[in-house]
């Protein structure tokens, strides 16, 4: 069901927000176990606007503010998961998950393996992450390997307003705990999602772009800017491919080995800080794979700076990857390699 | 029975009257509640010898001492009702109805267990009977007691969830903002606090800055009740009160349990904290045998009867036992089993 | 002066008193409070003008119309005397005693800011007078406060901790865990909640269970004192008094300033969540309003005087501006520098 | 001061958690702002005996126990660093530090960066972590990739009593959190610490046994098993050179890269989840090295399994590498590039 075109009519746009509240719409209007939970998501529509009206549709039992209470809301949202209900929480910023790793993660990951398999905890969690607002250090992290790490979890990061609506539909279809990852400058950006519900497998990564002289693998917001680094790398006569990771837990680790195989040479870029993040196990995935003796050149991660996110927006631009840096370090590498 | 209770009660709580002069059970019930403690009692005793034995490995917590709070509150529940417990928590997996051979097959590591051998005491669990789990964190259950009163209020349902957890716990951030969101949302659960005097080896005197767990009550508009932890009869009382009350839709009650945790806190305590006084003057306020004297008096059972009881319930656990040494372990082949369930 | 808290207290604490027949403030301090609370005025209408011209970027919390807090609470201060604050500190930050001009610099992303352009106004912080600092975290500075207050007591020190948090941030764990650990220790600081009626979107009627943040003191055996937080005489007694008992070794106190957030949550609130009548019945209530009427009544000040102050004020940040507009930005070559400080 | 050997006398041994207590006895008593705080660190003595009698050396002001309350204690710690106290937190279980992260990363870690470098926050944690004693999944975790994440903090994990005490100490005198992993395991066994206080620098690995056919970087545990791996190995005809990371962040980089260019062949070994452990930024830091094109065989990496620690004891053991898995790796590894 991943691309699911619709081949006559005029491709309908919507927004990354408005097609993460579609598919909210629709699983709230097929089944009514499904709820949500959240710090002002109801009247106020969401610090990103992303509930909008649902607490007008459904009411205050659906649609629940929570009080400012991470830990605790994680724990009731994992109490009701156990207990029939379809709980989806959000995080007002994923920074403040800080809180409630506690319940996330001794909890929620690990319930139905510490009870053999006889519990289940069908919970969603939504967090809006990154940086690029001007909102400093503790309001733009990218936490999303620390979630990785868990076994239990399943942990994805939508770049496209298709994959919002996709991959929220099949995070409130798993019956296990699912970290949904939102970059905030997505929001606004607007592609085509089919209005009829659909899911987009979760482990699954996308070619965004087919090449054959570099794959770049590329989380999150960096997607886009891969895309523009491969047009102007067009320019420049590199073809290059793009992979859009998708899904942090699991890795879609034969689409990326067949990439590279293909292509030789590997640069991953992501948002979050270099030292430890998701860049570091695609490297590692891929140096251990049989694509490791093709590769022509060495591997090579474009992270966030080490440092928290500063204010100052000059700063703060210089703390994650730019289209130049993409472009730089591309090129880099398919000429180390040629 | 005398009452330690002697310090004031919050002013706006009063503690619940003592053994009502109408005696609250009926003959079967009773017998099944005496026989509910000597079955944990007799389960804990013969976990610990196993364990020294060194077939049940690990670490353990025992509940000796603590039996009335496990059974008086779940003597009320019913089946589809919920319990999340603690670290501390077979006795209320028991009392909650779980197979004692299950869970020995469990401690023993074996595939036979509740946990199919991943879990062990600490996460002891029979969610068919309504155990949500005993908890390895602190605390941990609290909101999780809350947010599935939560989800039985949206379905409509009139079962609750007692929420088990120790004075220790009630100093954790997750138990403030569990009550809160109960309170706040009249979730059907009750909060029964086992305050056992420490938290490991640091009394609530040293942990906590109010006397009592349920002066914490007040602070989130929830009736507060101190009981006598150790009267079986106590503690069904202003359990049936507090479990009406959520089932009626009155929201949430706190109720705190004083009793005492007669071992160590786990195998590796060495008790510095406490003294032998101390522990011997609980002792003597043994649940078990307070109840047993209620019955005797009231010409409930004879000593004969409550002997016979005692053997009956000795010989399910030695045969739990024996059940849980035959089962086979689980195979190492499946050691990422379990972590996802399958769609 | 009116006052309108009509909802009867936790019967254990009182309020305090209205506004003493004697006037509590020395003729110099009236006129500095008075200052101060311009001063945070004008600030934040120029923070809000800066920001809607573009020249600041991010987001941005005003406390117009919670002066007297921020004011009232400070004043009483020593330099060496500590703070935590907020989200919501800019009032906080000027009241201890910063400089607006580096606080500019600071919301201009300059390097001659207080942060050096690596904070904003969600980090603004003046160590040097005091400030451990704004935090982005609900509830953060809490537990922090308590521990200024542990070092400060075993450094022997009589100087105090003064810890500002809002109505929603007392629904986090961090405020339990905190204020229970400030009563056990009887640490010196002051737990001062600005409760603005809501936290965000949220009203404290839907968000706590109990009617007023006060009424969580006797959870911890802790002063829990509710004032018209609009009415600067009133947080400078309630102040004064816990400031004292908390220098003189007695322990913390709970303060509830009853006040109310006269501009949007953030620059992002569409105020779906109260009435335009609510917030012009609290316009009504405007603190600095109050208090110069109470300083032209007692005859400290004439309106000349008072509109000579306004104007100074004025030309204050007017000057911060053209500093921070003209200072320095940081070098972005230098984005790892602080990240770790050198041994 | 890394190696401080006394030439004469007898080599001293204690165990891992007495020179621990060593070094905080010292501490505390050249540092009156130096104190600890922590659960059932006083009389107790602590869940795992490291503090003993401290509290009734020092009393209880310098050595508080905290009500069970991490979040909050580990606040009340980061507030004591910045108003001129030097805290160290002890976690009972390095899990329950998931109820802390946000002061932790949020507060602790970034506040210096926050203020531009005009505050500090000299914090210690010690954080006791590893499986291996049937406690079962909320009491086994090793986590300390999250925090090699994390820029601001600096995470140590020793492998030997020398190493726990000096790295302890240098953790101390360091004005920015530090974060010590202690194995479970380890605290009981033996090895030679000077009596007089010294400091194990923090970010430089150390090789505990030189070698030329495969390097195997180990962490924590791993380092005990790695070298009775290659002892055996050795027997077999194979030269391997241990390095025992000891520092997590920062990361040694150079001595990692010397010795893999040497010996052409990586084997990395850690307890903690193989996904997005540390041995995946290991991996990736060679892989992006000059040692990269040195390769003789594709970089591997043992780690623990993809689930829960489970509490039944072969199936724990099965969770984390053996020494058996380590020689079979290492072998393997050997042979394919020779
Ligand atoms: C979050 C957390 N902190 C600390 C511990 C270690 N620990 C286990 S039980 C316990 C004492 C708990 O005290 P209480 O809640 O009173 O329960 P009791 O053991 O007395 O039944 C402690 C500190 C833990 N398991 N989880
Ligand atoms: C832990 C955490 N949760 C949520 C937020 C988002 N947030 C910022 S301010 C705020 C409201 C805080 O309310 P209150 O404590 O009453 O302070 P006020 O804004 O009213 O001054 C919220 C929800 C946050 N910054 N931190
Ligand atoms: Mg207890
Ligand atoms: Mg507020």
């Amino acid at each position: 069901m991943d691309t699911m075109i619709e081949p006559t009519a005029a491709l309908r746009e919507l927004s990354y927000a408005d097609a993460i509240y579609e598919a909210l719409f629709q699983a709230m209007t097929e089944d009514e176990r499904v709820f949500l939970l959240g710090e002002d998501i109801g009247v106020y529509g969401g610090a990103f606007q992303v509930t909008r009206d649902l607490f007008h549709l459904f009411g205050g039992e659906r649609v629940i503010d929570t009080p400012i209470a991470e830990l605790g809301a994680a724990g009731v949202a994992v109490g009701a998961a156990l207990a029939g209900g379809r709980p989806i929480l959000e995080f007002q910023f994923s920074d403040f998950a800080t809180l409630a790793m506690e319940q996330i993660v001794n909890q929620a990951a690990k319930i139905s393996y510490m009870l053999g398999g006889r519990a289940a905890v069908p919970l969603v969690m939504r967090l809006p992450a990154g940086s690029g607002t001007g909102a400093a250090a503790q309001h733009s992290q990218s936490l999303e390997a620390w979630f990785g790490h868990i076994p239990g979890l399943k942990v994805v990061q939508p770049s496209t307003p298709h994959d919002a609506k996709g991959l929220l539909r099949a995070a409130i279809d798993d019956p296990n705990p699912v970290l949904i990852f939102e970059h905030k400058l997505l929001y606004k950006t607007k592609g085509h999602v089919p209005e009829a519900p659909y899911r987009v497998a979760i482990g699954k990564a996308a070619i965004r772009r087919a090449g054959r002289d570099l794959t770049i693998v590329a989380t999150g917001v960096m997607v886009g800017r891969a895309l523009e680094a491969a047009a102007s790398l067009d320019a420049a006569g590199h073809d290059v491919e793009v992979i859009d990771l998708r899904s942090i837990r699991p890795i879609d680790r034969e689409t990326l080995v067949a990439s590279v195989s293909k292509t030789t040479r590997l640069l991953i870029v992501h948002e979050a800080v270099k030292t430890l993040g998701i860049g570091a196990e695609i490297s590692a995935m891929i140096a251990e794979s049989e694509a490791f003796d093709r590769l022509d050149a060495p591997i090579r991660r474009l992270g966030g700076a080490e440092c928290p996110i500063p204010y100052n927006p000059v700063l703060e631009r210089a703390a994650v990857p730019q289209v130049d840096d993409i472009i730089r370090a591309a090129t880099d590498l398919i000429e180390r390699g040629a | 029975m005398d009452t330690p209770l002697t310090k004031p009660l919050h002013p706006e709580f009063k503690t619940q009257p003592l053994l009502a002069a109408v005696f609250p059970l009926a003959e079967s019930d009773a017998r099944a509640a005496l026989r509910q403690m000597m079955l944990i009692r007799r389960f804990e005793e013969a976990a610990e010898e196993c364990y020294m034995r060194g077939s049940i490995h690990g670490t353990m917590h025992l509940s000796i001492g603590q039996e009335a709070s496990a059974v008086g509150l779940c003597l009320e529940l019913r089946r589809s009702d919920l319990i999340t417990s603690t670290h501390r928590g077979h006795g209320h997996c028991i009392a909650k109805g779980a197979d004692p051979r299950l869970m020995f097959a469990e401690f023993f590591g074996k595939d036979a267990g509740y946990c199919r051998g991943r879990g062990g005491s600490m996460h002891i669990a029979d969610v068919e009977s309504g155990n949500l789990g005993a908890n390895g964190i602190v605390g941990g259950g609290i909101p999780i007691a809350a947010g599935a009163a939560l989800a039985i209020k949206q379905q409509r349902r009139d079962d609750v969830v007692v929420c088990f957890f120790g004075d220790g716990a009630s100093n954790e951030g997750a138990f403030h903002e569990a009550l809160n969101m109960a309170a706040l949302w009249h979730l059907p659960v009750i909060f029964v606090c086992e305050n056992n005097k420490y938290g490991m080896s640091v009394s609530t005197e040293r942990s906590m800055s109010v006397p009592h767990v349920a002066d914490r009550a007040p602070a989130y508009a929830m009736p507060g009740v101190r009981i006598d932890g150790n009267d079986l009869l106590a503690v069904l009382q202003a359990g049936r009160a507090a479990i009406d009350r959520a089932r009626g839709g009155g929201g949430p009650t706190l109720i705190e349990c004083e009793t005492y945790r007669i071992r160590g806190h786990s195998r590796s305590d060495r008790n510095r904290y406490r003294t032998k006084d101390e522990i011997d003057a609980w002792k003597a306020r043994d649940p078990i045998a307070a109840f047993e004297s209620v019955l005797r008096d009231a010409g409930l059972m004879s000593a004969a009867d409550i002997e016979a009881l005692r053997a009956e319930v000795a010989a399910e656990i030695a045969a739990a036992i024996d059940f849980a040494a035959a089962a086979a372990p689980p195979d190492a082949a499946d050691l990422t089993e379990h972590v996802y369930i399958a769609a």
